[in-house]
């Protein structure tokens, strides 16, 4: 064998690798790019955009707890205008694949969004965060209400050409519900999973270590939940899964890609090293001729329970 | 700013809970300033999972050097590295001191470890510039001068220098400095900082202070390492990479 | 400040101390009784018990993850019966305060096996697991269903006179609907959490590493999820809490006081350690004098928001 | 059994993925008998998070003898301590082989890292009884033999020994021991452990077999380490304590 071929399929969308980065954890793109080449990666998904800048959550917004981290940034962004003027152009500049996340407190809010940035050619699609557990008005509002996530789907479909992305929350007994929703009203994947709600306590002062009360957990310590929901999804639904939670190496890639995945997302490891993504790609060629796969796609949902 | 593998040439104990490391890292030499940090994974498994903070202490030639105390788990791996092991680390980060300013005399003030970043500052400062250290720990056993000059020391118990707080070491000898050109440079625990933050201001003082907060990253991409501007109530200001040194009119505590 | 109180209630149960060790990691105390003093931990809490003896589910069962572990025992156990037969009287013999977990695939199971089991007299409460992830029937089935939480629970209740905890499932979105339904049905106490829905694939023979497919997560990995449950429920209901959920420290047991819980139960780090329970004693005395507390009991709900 | 914390006293790395410690832990060297297996932590922290079980290799005096494979994380780490260091151990855990029955002539039949547990059986087999090593490995690189005796090797490459498995050496074997009163002792990957149970079966060799599975606690609190019972439909044995070591006709692999 002598090529191995790492392309992946999101529906209409094709991407170079499966490797992409997860919202939230690579900004929009600037100060990674100083560690890692940004062309080389499947896709890159903006930190959650909103229609107007938001200062996010006070501070402590983050703490670090047994092999993952809480945070609690509260969707921190520069608002569409800006997104536009400043950031798109550095990353049509560096030629990467650019996913924008979206999240909004209404649905207008998000066809809104949508509407104005699905004219920027360097954008290749949308994902939807109705899922981020760290803020009050259309987070988990939405995330655990299957007729929001319906409606959002719906406008949001209408609202563009390319291709949605429904990110899903983990924190509620029926993701495959959800993500059988988004299906239904049109969209062309599902990422899963957002983070955990969890929280941790000082035991001298006895207030929160994060001041949001509450904060999403990521990291390794969640892989085996996101799995589990990854699979579920998979084991019901037909459109593609975008897998996300704790990914660290190689193996993770596709253990998630075995459970359904067609693509993963790394978050929390790029804090860690903001080259991992790269440094995973020979490693799944490496795998791939081992084991006589010619097609990394082939993997998907190539379970056998 | 790079990803380095760094080979630990040195490691000496400068007090119970206190370790200066010495790093073959040959990139981050060439590119650290002082204020800078470097940004240090303990283990190579998911314990801890997250990158260590620390200040560069100094570098000479191809060396860097890291001062720290051992406060939780991943300080006390670090402690417990020996020479010919290697630490992962990413540096340099962040801004750094602003030394080239127009001032004829340096005063430092340093709370605990927060002695940590100075010896690399008061290498570079001009040597025509007077530099003053004020020092302040808890008991003469966690008072640290190494790299220091021109030393001034307080602890809470008394035990070694005058018995207060640094702050009121500074107030104590500002006969030492009145009159001249000066700029103030001050790393320490929060509290410290705040207090030098309303006496610099009150005396229209030139000062940087270097702040502590938690980081994920260090870089810039996970929004988690925040403090108040005080220019812009709109938006925060990152530790990471607009500081971890600030202008003493530039943030709120 | 001479003499610390470790003792807390939970409803009309009063506990020694508030480390109690969590159902089906202790089995029925003989074999942890050669590492640790059972007569002077809190509580035990029996391995689920069901109406008659269960295998369980076919190996692989566990299989360690990032700071945790998943497992799919599948409930296994030998039986009211022979439970009251073989394991009760040594239970009583070690002076251990004896709380029974029970297990059941539908609700009249639940009520016969209280009715046998509330006459015998080692046993001083009834922990009432509805929150299985391992077992096809009476598991999440009842676990992520309000209204069967809140029909067992009333028909429990009627059946003894004993104190009845609910342990809760952390695998849906609402845990404080079912801690208000077992409230309002008149539990004493609920319980919170069992474990998370997990799973782990093999890269090469792409199988699940469980042989169940999927398996419940606990152990230091879920500790952050945990507090947030348990503080959720704190604010909102009025009945105890007991606390569960990668417990590994003295300090994790003074964090889910602070977050809410008024005891708490040690599960996956009794296999690590089966003297941590113990250890911790010492360790809250001395947390307490140092922080002036004369009552750990005073912690409880303590939290500084 | 105890929890014992013990002092590694001495390391020998064995081949290249192979070691041999030796801990000083005079309880557990007191009542450890052949066969059972310890639970080791191997670090201090919540990584790895459960211990790792392993057979006792040897006792002397107050030394308790593991030899090990570095496999994952684990046994990794493990690799990686220095004299001195601590272990925390649980143990002795599970059964022993039997080995006081009647029979003349001791066949052990080891594949990989198998071997670890017979040198302890070894030296506890009464003099007058013949020992027979059978001991396969993937290639001459991994054939274990410290501590063996009468020794015959198998080798998937043949490059030591005859080429093949360790069950082919055995049956090529056969006139070494037949008409004799033997008894199998076996350890090694399941497959093998599998084809010398129907071929034990078959020829109506007493035979016991000391297998592994993923274990949570290694004293029976988890439920974790279950085997099919085959005189029992209704229940599962536990591997840690009803075994390691079973008959041949107690359990279905
Ligand atoms: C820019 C910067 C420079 C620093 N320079 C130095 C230095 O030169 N010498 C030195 O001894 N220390 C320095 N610190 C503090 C140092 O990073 C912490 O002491 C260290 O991270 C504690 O890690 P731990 O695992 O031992 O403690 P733990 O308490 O176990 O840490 C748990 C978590 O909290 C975070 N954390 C805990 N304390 C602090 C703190 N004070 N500041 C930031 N994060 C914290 C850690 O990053 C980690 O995520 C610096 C911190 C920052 C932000
Ligand atoms: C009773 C018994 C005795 C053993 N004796 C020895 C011995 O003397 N020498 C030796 O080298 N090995 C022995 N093993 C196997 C040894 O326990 C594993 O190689 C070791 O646990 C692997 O840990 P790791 O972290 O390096 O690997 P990882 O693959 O990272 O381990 C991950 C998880 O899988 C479990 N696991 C992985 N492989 C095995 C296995 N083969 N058996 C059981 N659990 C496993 C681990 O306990 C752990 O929970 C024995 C196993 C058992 C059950
Ligand atoms: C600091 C931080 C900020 C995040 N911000 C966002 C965000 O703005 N929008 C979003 O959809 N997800 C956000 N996430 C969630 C991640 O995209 C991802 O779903 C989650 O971290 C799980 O993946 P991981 O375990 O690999 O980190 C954030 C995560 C972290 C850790
Ligand atoms: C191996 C294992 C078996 C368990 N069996 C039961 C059980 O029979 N009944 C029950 O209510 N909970 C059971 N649990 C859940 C624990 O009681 C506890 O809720 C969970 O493990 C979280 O706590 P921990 O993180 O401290 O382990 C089991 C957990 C483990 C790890
Ligand atoms: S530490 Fe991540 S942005 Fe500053
Ligand atoms: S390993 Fe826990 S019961 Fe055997």
């Amino acid at each position: 064998m002598s090529k191995v071929d790492l392309s992946v399929k999101l529906g209409k969308l094709e991407l170079k690798n499966p490797i992409m980065f997860a919202s939230g954890t690579v900004g929009y793109g600037n100060e990674i790019s100083k560690f890692t080449d940004l062309s080389k990666i499947g896709a890159i998904v903006t930190k959650s955009v909103s229609l107007k800048p938001r200062k996010g959550n006070p501070p402590q917004r983050i703490f670090e707890t047994a092999s993952g981290m809480l945070n609690a940034i509260g969707l921190a962004n520069v608002g569409v205008e800006a997104f536009i003027k400043e950031k798109i152009p550095f990353l049509e500049e560096v030629k990467s694949t650019v996913i924008c996340n979206i999240a909004a407190s209404t649905i207008e809010e998000y066809v809104e969004c949508t509407k104005i940035l699905t004219n920027e050619s360097t954008i290749k699609g949308f994902e939807i965060n109705v899922s981020c557990p760290n803020v009050k008005e259309g987070g988990l509002q939405f995330g655990n209400d299957v007729n929001a996530v319906g409606r959002i789907t719906e406008k949001v479909r209408a609202a563009t050409d390319k291709p949605v992305i429904i990110k899903l929350s983990p924190n509620n007994s029926n993701i495959v519900e959800f993500a059988k929703t988004a299906e239904k009203e049109g969209a062309d994947a599902v990422s899963a999973i957002n983070t955990l709600v969890g929280t941790a306590f000082d035991i001298y002062t006895r207030k929160p270590k994060i001041k949001n009360i509450t904060g999403g957990l990521s990291g390794p310590a969640i892989k085996p939940v996101a799995l589990a929901k990854v699979l579920d999804i998979s084991r019901n639904v037909d459109i593609p899964i975008i897998g996300i939670g704790g990914i660290s190496s190689w193996k993770d890639v596709i253990e998630f890609m075995i459970a359904g995945a067609s693509a993963v997302q790394l978050g929390t490891i790029n804090f860690v090293n903001p080259n991992a993504g790269i440094e995973m790609l020979d490693e799944l060629v490496s795998y791939c001729k081992e084991n006589q796969i010619e097609k990394l796609s082939d993997l998907t949902a190539s379970y056998v329970l | 700013m790079i990803k380095e593998i760094a080979k630990l040439e040195e490691k000496i104990r400068l007090n119970e809970n206190t370790y200066l490391i010495k790093v073959l890292s040959s990139k981050i030499a060439e590119e650290g300033v002082p204020g800078q940090f470097c940004n240090i994974k303990v283990s190579e498994s998911n314990f801890p999972l997250l990158r260590r903070p620390f200040s560069i202490s100094n570098i000479e030639d191809e060396f860097v050097f890291f001062m720290f105390d051992v406060q939780g788990e991943g300080t006390k791996i670090l402690s417990q590295k020996e020479s010919g092991d290697e630490l992962d680390i990413l540096g340099p980060l962040g801004n750094g001191f602003g030394f080239d300013d127009d001032f004829d005399t340096a005063v430092i003030v340093a709370g605990g470890i927060g002695v940590a970043a100075f010896p690399f500052l008061i290498d570079n400062i001009p040597d025509e510039k007077e530099v003053y250290s004020f020092i302040g720990g808890r008991t003469d056993k966690h008072v640290i001068t190494n790299g220091m000059e021109n030393i001034l020391i307080s602890t809470d118990d008394g035990s070694l220098g005058i018995k207060g707080n640094v702050i009121d070491l500074l107030k104590r000898n500002e006969n030492l400095f009145e009159g001249k050109k000066i700029k103030m440079f001050a790393c320490g625990p929060n509290p410290m900082l705040k207090a030098l933050q309303s006496y610099a201001i009150e005396k229209k003082y030139n000062c940087e202070l270097s702040i502590e907060c938690a980081m994920a990253c260090g870089f810039g991409i996970c929004q988690g390492c925040v403090v108040e501007d005080k220019e812009n109530e709109d938006k925060f200001k990152l530790v990471c990479v607009d500081g971890p040194v600030f202008d003493v009119e530039e943030i709120e505590l």
